[in-house]
């Protein structure tokens, strides 16, 4: 069952690159959602003995991931109208190149810390780093709010890869936190997302610049 | 009572004797450019005079255009006093009577500058800005000059330093002395009492505007004021301690008198200089009393 | 179960403010919770209760040595917000007060948390809860702000979930059960994996050092402290920061017990001392007074951590100090909400003469300037001095000239822009402040207690506090082996 | 054990004072002036031989026990602290009165009350917290006294300048205290001498308590600070706040163990200053200024004079050493009561004519005598000429220095050196007050406001005449004094030998010379006047109708002096030449620059503020910089974790 899991890591993996390579923001939000569905799915494959509570956090995060936040997020862009295009700060080659590295990296470093021998196997470790990386290079590199909130979003995935490390020992840790994330992230973010538009019409952070010293 | 009558002696003594001195000085000049120059006393004729006159005073004067040469004057007596005169000895000697001394000189200093402002004339400004100006640099000569004598003596008591030591220390204190002597009693080639060109005088132009009894005070106190300085250059050189009492008194007078004939010397042979140069005679000045403190203190050291 | 109530009133509280009608009366909520809140969380000051070892929430010295400070600022700001919130009446408060009651019951929980887990839950859930706050004027500068908190406090709050898995990993790996209680995990002590404590320190220290507001990761502050409200920006400069600070020496007392504190103690003395220099950089310049004060907030982060990563004596300095910023902040907040609504701008450039507009608020502004510049009799002067004190003590020559340094030029860019703002003759755009903004008791007493609070901390500080302070030190030194 | 409710009773009459004070002037004069006796009472009977006082409250403050005490040193100062404080009080009643500022007399009384409590509880401090506590009150109230005329252009940039420079100092403080109390382990002060470990922090005090006490070239806040004050601050400032620097470096010298460098640079520091501020003072066109850089001079000759004494002590209890402070001390005493005298004359001046800019005045005599005869006392007593105070103290350093030298010790290397620096800053403080009385009070009014002033009230006169009478008495009855002086060096680091006999001689010399002086001066009046007097027009060789303009103008008095030293004051000046057969107009303006304010201060403040431009760009407002701030911050953690992880 290892090899399932990790092949749902390298599809994540795949799937970060995929996010720092796609050029418009429909399909970052669709590559952010697929995401968000693979992760959502591991802790069933991760369970010897099935239990109710995990099958539910599993279930609630591919829904929210999957469903929710992409519609919020769809939505929002709708409403402001704004061009699908996001012109990055740092270029589609140079941020898959900067993202590959930083994957083959997280493989190679994971090398140096410890892990429990059931752990050994696994790639979750580089997994969520990878992903942590790709969701700073999308914060940092790309310039819509809305690609902002993606980032944030797979930042949050690699985050949680590296929670089920710990799944067995404290479940209830990981999945309130994750839970209690979700849930305040979709709710703020909509907000947000909603208020800007609002107030700017416009989703680009690049206009968000009025207060500076 | 001894003492009282030993201070009467010497008051009268600082109050006969000075006025001696510039009636020498212009005889050698005179002597030097082959004329039959003033009488030697001339300047007691004149004194007695101007204490007869009357006075013109200037509007703008305060009392203190009064009272500035009065107080000039006593401290100028004060300070003669407390200079032991060789074989006699001082009337009142303690330890850093001779910073007192150096300070009563500057109080005169303050006085006769005070005095020349009070009128407002731009004359005596003039002089009493150089006077003040000069000043500073033969403060640090004369400052000089104590602080090696005191090395030398191991002492801060006139009375004990005036105990010399003869030497290459005691000629350069010498020259810087007499230089300082010259620059501080406004002599050439500091100052020309001669001339009446205001623009390039010191003392006289400070004078100006007084007349009567405050001109003469100011010119006893001016001749004192030679004197004082011609004794302490003398007592500052020359070894008196081994001597006799007549022979002390003799050295001491001749020495006097050689100052006062060397002052007219260079009266009559070198011109005034410029104002520019003034400074640096002074600083030569300094520079001499301060290699007579070093060689002082190797001799001590030796 | 008296510490339960600390939580539950003010979210009680939250709740009925939801539901409340009527905008005028609503407002009246903040007090009254203060003053139960206060009255509660000093009777506990006074008579702490037992904490079971593993209990997972409790009133424990630490809590006992820090939260009565924040009650005591609540009920400040709560005072205040009353004639603030009618001076507001064209906006409806609903959000606002439910939004500041229910942050003000997640900092109760987050000061009482005894498990990592419970303690980060909290944490977020303040950051999410004091959104609307500082949106409440509903400008779009106000929005951009609020942008900002979100995803640069978010940022953090990921990195400080994850340094909290890797501390779980870590005792995983020391065999331990899973219990994550700090309790439990300074027990397992040395036995922690290393490599993972180091990597959970970094972890938490940038996680939560982003919601204290320490340099590199303070951006977020001067923005979200220019736009809200005073009373907020006195509450997240006083509430907000403390819960983070106490959730880095909860954490460093497990490093510590993992044998790695030598570590921790140089990466929080470095970041503490940067963030004191940027501050100080930034504050030479500055021209608007509200962005000033998140830059002084800064710096006085900045010495905390400072004064914690010296240990002992230090950290007791810290304690005291935690109560004096609270205290100085919050007045010179409010004050400085005042002239800010007063004068209806934020720089030097606009604003001028305020002695002469809004005497009692200025004076307060720069009685309270000189508070937080360590000027006697306030309590920050004492609890600098100790800091500085116990810098020395602990050999530390350098780092205390670099902090004294540190501590002088903020001072001049502190004096230049408040004399700039007070002094002078007022701008003409501002000539009709005072009647725009009546100085009534409402704003002008609360500053005054809190002013008036901190020099009696300064100059006679309650022995209970003492030993409270000195309590809480016990409990975060690990027990020599 | 009297001395403990004296000293509560001037505590509370001062705080009363300050509460009181701004409703009920005539109170408020009464309540100061009990607690300034209270203040003299208690040092009195301290310096006349009574046991010092100590106290240790049953209550504590800030954490730590009240911890008091009065012993000769505190005591001198105490007694000077009172004296500058009453007379001020009195001075201010009708120089700042309400009438004249209603907003700020108020305010003033008040502040003066809290400044001059302020400085008690510094003297009397014996804890590092309260010290500090004390120390930090006076600064504020000073500096709000500083700013108190709301009208006055120069006071707030001045003002702040004396806060920020004040504020640098009680940092350094900060860590001066700190490091005593982290090494001894308490904040408690007292005699530690032994505990060599403490040793460096002498620097630190050097640097905190030089700055207050306006060390050159630390004096950067010194001279605006004082220039625009109110005259009455001006004067409690210059002769009693730079003070509390002094009696700082003088305590901590005696209490804690010096490196031996200490000595040399008090010394070298001390000449240094005395000649640069006289330098200064001389080529100033404002009277205030001139008065302030005279303080740097002064403090300059007690740093001396410490300096030797410090020296003295090193080789062993001398003679010279003890004498070199005790003129330290009572140079404390005739400066600060002749400065604070000339103060309140220029005080008076300004009041009256509404200038500080000696080259408008002229000719005040006629006008306000008074003020002009205390004015011109003030002057002989500060420029140190015979037979007045401050000849007495100088003349006692100058014993110090010259024993040194005489005696041959490795001091005199540093005596030597510094008698002469003495005696060029004393020459040139000469030519400063001719200067000064010259152009304010003699010669004819050069146009503009002093056509129409008027003499000071009585009021105002009354406690100048107070100050010059108690200088007067240290010039001419020093011998008297010498038990308190030596009572009061005797504190510092051990009893000072008996009187020498030479002050007594001194002494006398003074009283005979200014019997004399007087009795000159009236036989020669009486003469002129029997001799017919005759008032004439200032001849000024013959030239018809002389004109005020035509007076020598402040900038060409001073010309002479400012040339010499223009490497150090590097004047600025701008002049328009006569043109042409007809000059239609000619000037010539000249300015002498603060030199190390203006070439070494500014521009390393420039250098800072640029640096923190350059920081505040980071704060862009672009969001996504912010979050890789973020990164960096979590990169530069991680590499100081690594590295100092690494075994």
């Amino acid at each position: 069952m290892s090899s399932g899991l990790n092949l749902l890591i390298g599809i994540s993996m795949g799937l970060n690159l995929l996010a720092l390579g796609s050029s418009r923001l429909p399909s970052l939000i669709r590559v952010a959602a697929a995401q968000g569905v693979v992760l959502g799915l591991m802790p069933l494959l991760m369970e010897h003995h099935f239990s109710w509570l995990v099958a539910l956090t599993a279930v609630t995060t591919a829904v929210v991931k999957g469903v929710v936040i992409p519609t919020l997020l769809r939505h929002a862009m709708r409403a402001a109208n704004i061009d699908r295009d996001l012109d990055p700060l740092i270029g589609f080659i140079p941020s898959l190149l900067l993202g590959a590295a930083g994957t083959i990296a997280a493989v190679a470093l994971v090398r140096v810390v410890p892990l429990l021998p059931e752990h050994r196997g696994l790639l979750l470790v580089p997994g969520s780093v990878a992903a942590i990386l790709t969701g700073f290079i999308l914060l940092i590199a790309r310039s819509k709010a809305i690609s902002q909130v993606c980032g944030y979003l797979i930042l949050d995935n690699g985050v949680y890869l590296f929670g089920l490390l710990l799944i067995h020992a404290m479940p209830l840790l990981v999945e309130a936190g994750i839970l209690l994330d979700l849930t305040v992230a979709v709710f703020v973010i909509g907000i947000i997302v909603d208020r800007i538009q609002r107030a700017f019409d416009s989703l680009d952070t690049r206009k968000l610049t009025a207060l500076h010293e | 009572m001894m003492a009282s009558v030993e201070f009467i002696v010497r008051i009268g003594l600082w109050f006969l004797l000075p006025p001696l001195l510039p009636g020498i000085v212009n005889r050698v000049k005179a002597w030097v450019a082959g004329r039959r120059g003033p009488p030697v006393l001339q300047l007691y004729y004149d004194l007695a005079r101007l204490w007869r006159k009357g006075v013109v005073l200037s509007d703008l004067a305060s009392p203190g255009f009064i009272a500035g040469p009065a107080v000039a004057w006593v401290a100028v007596a004060g300070a003669a006093l407390l200079l032991p005169l060789g074989p006699l000895g001082s009337l009142l000697s303690f330890r850093g009577d001779v910073i007192l001394l150096v300070y009563l000189l500057a109080l005169a200093r303050f006085c006769t500058a005070w005095a020349a402002m009070e009128t407002g004339s731009s004359f005596e400004g003039m002089g009493a800005a150089r006077e003040v100006s000069y000043a500073v640099l033969a403060e640090a000569s004369v400052i000089t000059a104590v602080l090696a004598l005191s090395v030398q003596s191991g002492s801060v008591s006139l009375a004990r330093m005036m105990e010399p030591a003869v030497g290459s220390g005691g000629v350069l204190l010498a020259a810087g002395l007499f230089t300082v002597l010259l620059a501080e009693n406004c002599r050439v080639p500091f100052d020309d009492p001669a001339t009446h060109l205001e623009l390039t005088m010191i003392h006289e132009v400070m004078v100006l505007d007084h007349s009567g009894p405050p001109l003469a005070v100011i010119l006893h106190g001016a001749s004192m004021k030679l004197l004082l300085y011609a004794l302490l250059l003398v007592q500052a050189v020359v070894p008196l301690g081994g001597l006799s009492f007549p022979a002390a008194v003799a050295v001491l007078a001749g020495g006097v008198l050689a100052v006062t004939v060397g002052v007219g010397l260079v009266e009559s042979l070198l011109a005034r200089f410029a104002f520019r140069r003034v400074p640096l005679l002074l600083t030569t000045a300094f520079l001499l009393c301060l290699f007579a403190l070093l060689v002082a203190w190797n001799g001590g050291a030796a | 179960m008296t510490q339960y109530f600390l939580i539950g009133i003010p979210l009680a509280a939250a709740l009925a403010a939801a539901a409340w009608p009527d905008n005028r009366t609503r407002p009246w909520l903040l007090p009254a919770t203060g003053i139960v809140h206060t009255a509660l969380s000093l009777w506990l000051l006074v008579s702490p209760p037992q904490v079971p070892a593993g209990a997972w929430l409790g009133f424990d010295p630490l809590a006992r040595a820090i939260l009565p400070a924040v009650s005591l600022l609540f009920l400040a700001c709560s005072l205040y917000g009353v004639s603030y919130l009618r001076t507001r009446s064209e906006r409806s408060n609903r959000v606002f007060v439910a939004g500041l009651l229910a942050a003000f019951g997640l900092m109760s929980l987050a000061h009482q948390a005894r498990h990592l887990g419970l303690l980060w839950i909290a944490t977020e859930a303040v950051t999410f809860a004091s959104v609307p706050l500082i949106h409440f004027n509903g400008t779009p500068r106000a929005f951009e702000a609020t942008w900002k908190y979100l995803l640069v406090g978010g940022t953090g709050i990921a990195l400080s979930l994850l340094g909290s898995f890797c501390l779980g990993y870590a005792s995983l790996q020391g065999g331990g059960a899973g219990d994550l209680t700090f309790a439990a995990l300074s027990a397992q002590g040395v036995a922690l994996s290393r490599p993972w404590v180091l990597i959970a320190w970094v972890l938490l220290l940038a996680g939560y050092g982003t919601k204290m507001g320490l340099a590199p990761m303070h951006t977020w502050k001067p923005d979200a402290y220019g736009e809200a409200p005073g009373m907020v920006g006195a509450m997240l400069a006083g509430g907000v920061t403390t819960v983070a600070f106490a959730a880095v020496l909860r954490v460093r007392a497990v490093i510590d017990a993992a044998g790695a504190g030598r570590e921790a103690g140089i990466t929080l003395m470095v970041i503490g001392l940067f963030s004191m220099v940027v501050a100080a950089l930034f504050l030479l310049g500055t021209r608007d007074f509200k962005r000033m004060l998140a830059y002084s907030s800064v710096e006085h982060m900045g010495i905390l951590s400072f004064a914690a990563s010296i240990g002992g004596a230090g950290v007791w300095a810290a304690l005291f100090h935690i109560w004096n910023n609270s205290l100085t902040k919050g007045s010179l907040f409010l004050s400085a909400g005042n002239i800010r609504r007063a004068a209806g701008a934020r720089t030097v450039d606009e604003v001028g003469g305020m002695s002469v507009l809004t005497p009692r608020s200025a004076a307060l502004f720069v009685t309270g300037m000189f508070a937080v510049t360590a000027c006697p009799p306030f309590g920050p002067f004492f609890s600098e001095l100790l800091v500085l004190k116990a810098a020395l003590s602990g050999g530390h020559g350098m780092a205390a000239a670099v902090f004294l340094g540190s501590l002088l030029f903020p001072f001049f860019g502190l004096t230049r822009l408040v004399f700039a703002i007070v002094d002078g003759r007022p701008r003409t755009a501002a000539r009709t402040a005072g009647k725009l903004f009546p100085e009534t008791a409402g704003v002008v007493v609360p500053p005054l207690i809190l002013l008036g609070l901190s020099v009696w901390l300064g100059l006679a500080t309650p022995s209970v506090l003492h030993t409270a302070w000195s309590d809480a030190v016990a409990q975060l030194t690990p027990p020599v082996k | 054990m009297t001395d403990g409710p004296i000293l509560f009773v001037a505590a509370a009459a001062l705080l009363l004072g300050c509460l009181l004070g701004p409703r009920f002037p005539r109170l408020w004069i009464a309540l100061t002036l009990a607690g300034a006796a209270a203040f003299i009472a208690a040092s009195a009977h301290i310096l006349g031989g009574g046991e010092p006082w100590e106290w240790r409250g049953g209550f504590s403050v800030g954490g730590e026990q009240l911890h008091l005490r009065l012993d000769g040193l505190s005591a001198l100062f105490l007694a000077l602290l009172g004296v500058v404080g009453g007379a001020g009080a009195v001075y201010s009643r009708s120089y700042w009165s309400d009438a004249q500022y209603p907003r700020s007399a108020p305010r003033g009384r008040a502040l003066w009350s809290a400044l001059v409590v302020s400085m008690g509880g510094v003297l009397l401090a014996s804890n590092g917290l309260h010290f500090l506590l004390a120390w930090e009150a006076f600064v504020l109230a000073a500096y709000f006294l500083i700013i108190l005329d709301p009208d006055s252009a120069g006071a707030r940039p001045a003002g702040w300048l004396y806060l920020a420079a004040s504020h640098a100092g009680t940092l350094c403080l900060f860590g001066f205290f700190c490091g005593i109390a982290s090494r001894t382990g308490s904040w408690d002060l007292g005699p530690m001498r032994d505990n060599a470990g403490l040793a460096p922090l002498f620097w630190l005090g050097l640097v905190g308590f030089g700055l207050k006490a306006g060390l050159f070239p630390l004096h950067v806040w010194l001279p605006s600070g004082h220039a625009s004050a109110p005259s009455h601050v001006s004067a409690i400032l210059s002769g009693v706040m730079i003070n509390m620097g002094v009696y700082g470096l003088v305590r901590f010298t005696g209490w804690l163990p010096v490196p031996h460098e200490a000595g040399w640079v008090l010394i070298f520091g001390g000449a240094v200053s005395a000649l640069a501020g006289m330098a200064f003072a001389v080529s100033q066109t404002d009277l205030k200024r001139l008065l302030a850089y005279c303080t740097v001079e002064n403090v300059g000759i007690i740093g001396v004079g410490l300096g030797a004494a410090l020296l003295g002590s090193e080789q062993g209890g001398t003679s010279w050493g003890g004498l070199a402070l005790a003129g330290a001390l009572l140079h404390v005493w005739s400066h600060g009561l002749s400065k604070a005298l000339l103060f309140f004359g220029a005080g008076s001046v300004v009041h009256a004519t509404g200038t500080r800019d000696m080259s408008r005045l002229g000719g005040l005599w006629k006008r306000m005598p008074k003020t002009a005869a205390l004015f011109a006392f003030g002057s002989v007593a500060i420029s140190g000429l015979p037979p007045l105070g401050g000849f007495v103290s100088e003349w006692m350093i100058y014993l110090g220095l010259l024993g040194a030298a005489s005696s041959r010790s490795p001091a005199a290397w540093a005596a030597i050196p510094a008698a002469i620096l003495l005696g060029i800053s004393g020459a040139l403080a000469l030519a400063a007050f001719v200067k000064a009385c010259s152009a304010v009070f003699l010669g004819a009014s050069r146009g503009g406001t002093s056509d129409h002033a008027h003499e000071s009230p009585d009021l105002m006169i009354g406690p100048m005449a107070a100050l010059a009478a108690l200088g007067a008495v240290i010039g001419l009855a020093p011998a008297p004094l010498w038990p308190s002086i030596a009572r009061a060096a005797g504190a510092w680091r051990g009893p000072v030998g008996p009187m020498p006999w030479a002050v007594l001689a001194l002494g006398l010399c003074n009283l005979v010379l200014a019997g004399l002086a007087l009795v000159a001066a009236a036989l020669l009046g009486r003469r002129v006047r029997d001799g017919g007097l005759k008032r004439a027009p200032t001849w000024s060789c013959g030239y018809a109708e002389p004109t005020a303009r035509m007076q020598y103008t402040v900038g060409s008095f001073s010309g002479i002096i400012s040339g010499w030293f223009s490497w150090a004051l590097r004047p600025q000046g701008w002049s328009q030449r006569p043109r042409g057969l007809f000059p239609a107009r000619a000037h010539r303006f000249e300015r002498i620059p603060e030199t190390v304010l203006e070439d070494a201060v500014a521009p390393a403040a420039l250098g800072v503020l640029q640096l923190s431009t350059l920081v505040r760009r980071l704060q862009h407002g672009r969001l996504r910089f912010y979050i890789l701030y973020i990164v960096a911050g979590l990169a530069g953690l991680g590499i100081l974790t690594a590295m100092e992880a690494r075994p």
